[in-house]
């Protein structure tokens, strides 16, 4: 095991360990964008350079901005004064210990773990390109129509309630 | 220990990590963000399984990690406008101060 | 002769590296590569400040610097000396960090700024055989990288706990988030007629001649707006005037930047700078066949020198734009971004597919033309429709 | 089958579905309703115009083709009975196709000027558009039910347009009346229909030799006999005609069409003077081979049936009756409509004395005329301000020249002025065809003073409204001069301004198309080069002006030239050279003879006839009814309901005490438990999480349990 990846995997998960505990909640969603930066350096040491590409592209450009912003607009951009963890968190840290014990003794112990390391599979854009279009283009189709659809439907959740408020708002912005 | 064992117990633990700060904090973003790792955990398995398993020229799990990805970002997009609306409501995030759905 | 001129510096790396073991050999390439970026493009980047205050001071009617020479001695360079005290004035200056400040974030801005700026040159080929890591998918490289500037735009305006940073954050991103969907739509009308991510790749497709005419992909109707396109969404993600909203210092002082002095200024500075002529780069190589010559008989002149002078003249251009259009309003900035360039965006990709799947004669060039033409027309009907004048209402925040 | 035939059910289902899109519409948009309407009335026209070609230029035996397809399934001997529906092209159909849509696009056209300042003008169009849909689907109907149900579609509008200012008592009584009128009419269709089903087993028309009409069911229906020895098929023939006495307003039926004259003037010109009313003619015409079986060959090749001498008689007595009644009428609109009347009888003493082709052509050749004579009205009283009395108007050839015109074209038509005039050539093929009929020539003798009458009211008419002096003026200021003595001044000034006026093009165009069609039609149909009547028997029409040819018909031609001649010299004599100085004062023939002109002007008191036996018959059968119904029925009704009270009482006691407090119980203890199991939902998601995290440890442990295992 190269020790790069052994350094990638521990960035990786300090950096989501610090994203779930950290109090602030702004570093926890910068914690969080060293994490997943840390999941595309293990995707590329994997041999999916594409994949690890739109990690970045995704997680750190879109979806960590994304959470930045929501957090600036509910206002949680300072740390709380009050407790930050659930009355029953004893148990919740409880239940994710076992469920990590159960993984790993899982993967630990389990059979179906092929010994040998195969050559590195070849995924080039084009490859990926002519699978989604045509073995997969069914999926990515349902994808375009499911992502047009949760873009309406948070537009419209977000969407001020007030539609007489709204309305003079409008009027106001033009 | 096999470099996909090894992949595998990463993704264990950032499961475990993301799960634990589901389970424990109160705010909403946060419950959010340790839903995004455990996904992003499974999507970990997916590659390791895609590189280390008997047919990756197939690129199934390569290809499932994508539609993995795409899903996440519809996930957070409407999980983040929810929480705005909620915020919006009651003044709070704080997932234990919404608790009117109950029976 | 020519030919080995042009490959002058890959086979100065190959002879330097070939005294090594094999082993070290990729490591220390790489290490070389990373020396040529950082070292050519900072003086780049030097020799553009210069030349902007110069010709902002020509189209303002002054004189701009044309003092400082070569230190040390009578020779004044018509004031091209200047980056010299200015880069020393910078490095020297005392690096305040606010009390209230986060002080660790406030710290990795800067950093978080620069490292996918100078990751984004990794990719880009300056020259025939000149690309320092050629990615299959380097074009999803150039973007996911820059994506991340969006992080530390939004570290520097937080972390500062102050009102100006924290708007002019906002106001980054928000404009760069908004103008990243037509950048990378423009993009892929390239890729798609390519037929490939790879930067290479595209410069290659663009190195034919017909009647000694390049193929760059600007001389297409679609290639044309594509790079229109391109080009206004690059004004606005490197935040330049008429986009520097950001940093509209009537308004917002210096936007997120404003709390920062000295060292991390000037990191922050050249960040931008850097970012600018990175994304001028990939532009060239999009869409004005990036190293290859425009005719075919002027191919006797180095790659490495067709790429940096076109590169010098967008610079040119941006300053040009700089002295002369005003600032636009936020809302302004916004509408044109999503009722104008991503619909044209979203024809121009249709027009790109027509013009693929049409034969390689006129009339694909009046279907493209007269599609693009009547998108055109109506899009910059209904961007004028809404200019309203009237009288303006302020909306408070709650 | 040529391609028109499958697509014919376009040209009625075209203005169906302009009626709906009008009739689905809140805003009055009124330049969409008539374009709607106009536009598929001119699509219509069209298609018609391409069935009309199809049909031409078959030299040997009429053109003819169906197209039926099954429509419900229905019981009977067979098990797979079905009830067809179809249509019919041939030159019957396709010359009134071309006629109904061309005359009716003109008409629309006319309306939209004529109805401009109209409130409900969306209503207008929509009834108009439903209208012509029904009348297209009578025309093209292959099948009596599909032709019955276009009937009742045509009666139903009719009703609907005659009320259309239902605000009007008058209006609302006359829609009321006609309705019920053609109702007794249309009872006499539907049973002929149930007979003629019961007798043949189909109702198509046509159809390869199996349909109604042809020879092998015509067979059938003849051989039976029934009461009084009358073969089925006279009964059957008769019943059928009674449906066409309700529509065209034959005697006794037709009290109902002059009171119609109520609705807007275009409604009049349409339904009640070219389309709707022919219909009835029509359906003869289209029967024609069920009246005609079995008579005996007479004169000129035409049979002689009792039907056919029933309808003869009963359109000669119509003829002449209504036209004695006209001349005594005063209203402009009442005189055209008796004025219709009288010719549909010359219509139906036609198609009784010389077959299809002559009531035919005289149907074509009046609904161009009379369409035009109606518009033509609605023009006059369009221009003198909702004025209907002819009394009241007078020299309006100087205000109105263009109407003026047209009008002098319509009447000299109608009036069968010689020679250059449509109306001339087809009443004097039935007039010729009259005189040569076997049975009698009284019907020939009636028609002709039918004709005499005719010339005569129509000059009294031109006369009253077109010369002399415009005497609208007096009775209003005469009004506002006893009323308001002292701003006479003023009222004579703004009389002044009320002076007839021309109507706009939109009106006058139509009524010049019109017009030209009225002196053009009678080429199609002079003896010398009998087109229709070859178009519609199937032969091709030759000019053939043989001497022996002329010499048989021009004695005929000239005794009917003369009646007319002397029918207008007549009435010129009485109204247009002497004109009547004020609106009030007597008419020249009540002056002569006060008792015929009472009797004529109150219509031979048929009425009042009614009024006193059928109404009041009616009214009697009616109060027996309420009568039942209060005393029998409503006792019935009481038992029933207090015996239902009763028992809802004893089920309300065992309801309330038994049943519901079982369910009362139940429903406690189900709250019970589910309280209990809702403390388990606190609301916080957290909370199922983390179950859910401790099912999936247990999951793993079970999968790894099974798998050791």
């Amino acid at each position: 095991m190269p020790p790069f990846f052994i350094i990638t995997g521990i960035v990786t998960l300090l950096g989501a360990a610090f994203a779930m505990s950290l109090r602030n909640l702004v570093h926890c969603a910068l914690a969080m964008a060293v994490a997943f930066s840390g999941i595309a350096a293990l995707y590329l040491q994997l041999d999916a350079q594409f994949v690890g590409f739109a990690e970045i592209l995704v997680y750190v450009g879109a979806i960590a901005i994304l959470i930045v912003f929501a957090i600036l607009l509910t206002r949680s951009g300072e740390a709380p004064e009050k407790s930050v963890l659930t009355s029953g968190w004893m148990a919740g840290i409880a239940v994710s210990a076992m469920v990590f014990t159960m993984l790993g003794w899982a993967v630990l112990n389990s059979s179906a773990i092929p010994k040998e390391t195969p050559p590195a599979p070849v995924a080039t854009v084009k490859n990926v390109g002519d699978a989604l279009m045509t073995k997969f283009v069914l999926p990515l189709e349902i994808i375009g129509l499911v992502l047009t659809a949760a873009m309406i439907g948070a537009v419209i959740i977000a969407l001020k309630e007030d539609s007489q408020k709204s309305k003079s708002e409008d009027g106001g912005q033009q | 220990m096999t470099p996909l064992q090894a992949c595998l117990l990463i993704s264990a633990l950032l499961f475990a990590i993301g799960f634990a700060g589901a389970v424990t904090r109160r705010h909403a973003i946060l419950v959010l963000i340790g839903i995004e790792l455990m996904l992003n955990a499974a999507n970990l398995n997916l590659i390791a399984f895609w590189r280390f398993g008997p047919h990756p020229e197939a690129l199934t799990g390569f290809i499932f990690v994508l539609f993995s990805m795409a899903m996440a970002g519809a996930e957070a997009a409407v999980g983040l406008a929810l929480i705005i609306a909620i915020y919006r409501h009651k003044k709070t995030s704080n997932l234990d101060e919404v608790k009117e759905l109950k029976g | 002769m020519f030919d080995k001129f042009d490959q002058i510096f890959v086979t100065a790396l190959h002879w330097l590296v070939s005294f090594l073991p094999e082993g070290l050999r990729p490591f220390v390439s790489a290490l070389i590569c990373i020396a040529f970026v950082m070292s050519v493009f900072p003086g780049v980047f030097a020799l553009t400040t210069v030349l902007e205050r110069k010709i902002l001071g020509r189209i303002q009617n002054r004189y701009g610097p044309n003092r400082v020479g070569i230190p040390f001695t009578k020779i004044r360079l018509c004031g091209f000396g200047q980056f010299i005290p200015d880069g020393i004035k910078s490095l020297t200056k005392e690096d305040i960090v606010p009390r209230a400040a986060d002080k660790v974030v406030h710290f990795l801005a800067p950093v978080v700024m620069l490292v996918p700026v100078l990751l984004a040159y990794a990719v880009l080929p300056f020259g025939k055989h000149m690309t320092i890591t050629d990615y299959d998918a380097g074009l999803l490289f150039f973007f996911a990288v820059g994506g991340a500037v969006e992080v530390s735009v939004f570290m520097a305006g937080w972390s500062s706990r102050n009102k100006y940073s924290l708007l002019g954050a906002m106001r980054a991103i928000a404009q760069m988030v908004s103008y990243e969907i037509p950048l990378i739509l423009s993009a892929v009308t390239v890729v798609m007629v390519v037929g490939s991510l790879n930067l290479s790749e595209i410069v290659k497709h663009q190195n034919n001649y017909t009647f000694g005419i390049a193929h760059w992909h600007v001389f297409t109707p679609w290639g044309l707006v594509g790079f229109i396109l391109f080009f206004i969404a690059s004004l606005a993600e490197s935040n330049r005037t008429p986009f520097d909203l950001p940093e509209a210092e009537s308004e917002i002082i210096a936007g997120y930047f404003t709390e920062y002095s000295g060292f991390k200024f000037a990191l922050f500075f050249l960040g931008e700078y850097l970012g600018m002529f990175a994304i001028i780069g990939l532009g060239i190589t999009l869409f004005l066949g990036g190293w290859t010559s425009p005719v075919s008989f002027l191919t006797w002149i180095p790659s490495y020198l067709w790429f940096l002078s076109k590169l010098m003249t967008i610079v040119f251009v941006f300053i040009w734009i700089r002295g002369t259009l005003p600032r636009l309003r936020m809302d302004q900035l916004m509408n044109f971004a999503w009722k104008f360039m991503l619909p044209l965006a979203l024809i121009n990709i249709l027009v790109a597919g027509i013009w693929h799947y049409m034969a390689a004669d006129w009339p694909r060039w009046l279907v493209c033309s007269a599609i693009i033409f009547g998108a055109y027309a109506i899009l910059g009907r209904g961007l004028m429709q809404n200019q309203n004048f009237g009288k303006r209402i302020y909306r408070y925040a709650e | 089958m040529s391609l028109i035939v499958k697509y014919l059910w376009l040209i009625p289902v075209l203005p169906l579905f302009a009626a709906g899109i009008i009739a689905v519409n809140k805003q009055p948009k009124r330049k969409l309703a008539a374009s709607l309407a106009i536009g598929s009335m001119a699509i219509g026209f069209l298609l018609s115009l391409w069935a009309f070609a199809a049909t031409l230029g078959h030299g040997e035996g009429a053109f003819r083709e169906v197209f039926s397809f099954n429509w419900i399934q229905f019981g009977g001997p067979e098990p797979d009975k079905w009830m067809q529906l179809g249509w019919v092209l041939d030159p019957l159909t396709a010359i009134m196709l071309v006629m109904v849509t061309f005359v009716g696009m003109l008409i629309f056209i006319f309306s939209v000027g004529y109805m401009a300042h109209d409130e409900n003008f969306m209503r207008f169009f929509c009834f108009l558009a439903l209208f012509a849909s029904g009348m297209l689907g009578v025309v093209i109907a292959n099948n009596l039910f599909l032709f019955f149900v276009s009937w009742e579609i045509v009666g139903l509008t009719s009703y609907l347009l005659i009320g259309f200012w239902y605000h009007k008592p008058s209006a609302a009584a006359a829609a009321k009346k006609a309705f019920i009128t053609t109702r007794i009419g249309d009872l006499g269709l539907l049973l002929g229909m149930v007979w003629l089903y019961a007798e043949t087993g189909t109702l198509n028309f046509y159809d390869g030799g199996k349909g109604c009409l042809e020879s092998g069911a015509l067979a059938t229906m003849l051989t039976h006999a029934t009461i009084g020895g009358m073969a089925v098929s006279t009964m059957i023939g008769l019943l059928i005609f009674l449906g066409a006495v309700g529509k065209s307003g034959q005697v006794p039926l037709h009290v109902w069409l002059p009171d119609a004259m109520e609705g807007p003037t275009p409604v009049s010109a349409l339904i009640h003077a070219a389309t709707m009313v022919a219909a009835g003619v029509f359906l003869v015409a289209r029967v024609y081979p069920l009246m005609s079986v079995g008579g005996i060959i007479g004169a000129h090749g035409v049979p002689v049936t009792t039907s056919l001498t029933v309808i003869t008689w009963v359109g000669a007595i119509t003829a002449i009756f209504a036209a004695s009644i006209a001349v005594a009428q005063n209203d402009i609109k009442r005189i055209l409509a008796y004025s219709t009347v009288s010719q549909l009888g010359y219509m139906m003493m036609g198609l009784g004395v010389g077959g299809v082709a002559v009531g035919m052509f005289h149907l074509i050749t009046h609904a161009f005329f009379k369409a035009l004579l109606f518009l033509g009205s609605g023009s006059v009283i369009h221009g003198c301000h909702e004025e209907q009395d002819v009394r009241k108007m007078g020299g309006l050839k100087k205000y109105m020249p263009v109407t003026f015109a047209v009008y002098a074209v319509g009447m000299l038509a109608l009036a069968g002025f010689p020679l250059f005039f449509s109306g001339f050539w087809s009443k004097d093929e039935i007039l010729h065809h009259a005189s040569l009929w076997s049975v009698s020539k009284i019907p020939f003798y009636l028609g002709c003073t039918g004709a005499l009458f005719t010339a005569f009211y129509m000059t009294r008419q031109m006369g009253l409204v077109f010369f002399g002096s415009y005497r609208g003026h007096e009775e209003k200021s005469s009004h506002g001069h006893s009323a308001h003595d002292h701003s006479h001044s003023a009222h004579s000034a703004e009389s002044h301004s009320h002076d007839p006026h021309e109507s706009p093009a939109v009106m006058t165009v139509p009524l010049m198309i019109l017009a030209g069609f009225a002196i053009l039609l009678g080429v199609i149909g002079t003896p010398a080069w009998p087109w229709f009547d070859a178009y519609l028997n199937g032969e091709l029409a030759e000019l053939h002006i043989k001497f022996s040819n002329l010499t048989e018909s021009a004695g005929l031609m000239g005794a009917s030239a003369l009646i007319v001649l002397g029918g207008i010299g007549f009435g010129w004599v009485l109204y247009g050279k002497r004109q009547r100085k004020t609106a009030t004062e007597k008419d020249v023939l009540e002056a002569a003879q006060p008792a015929i002109y009472k009797l004529l002007e109150n219509k031979y008191f048929i009425d009042e006839l009614y009024e006193a036996t059928v109404i009041r018959f009616n009214a009697f059968a009616a109060w027996l009814c309420d009568f039942a119904d209060k005393w029998i029925f409503g006792g019935a009704v009481l038992l029933v309901k207090y015996l239902t009270v009763g028992a809802s009482w004893l089920y309300r006691l065992t309801d309330e005490n038994v049943v519901n407090g079982g369910f009362d119980v139940g429903c406690g203890s189900i709250r019970g438990s589910g309280g209990i199991l809702s403390r388990l939902h606190s609301g916080r998601v957290q909370t199922y999480l983390r179950i859910i995290g401790v099912a999936l440890v247990a999951l793993i442990i079970f999968l790894i349990w099974g798998r050791k295992a």
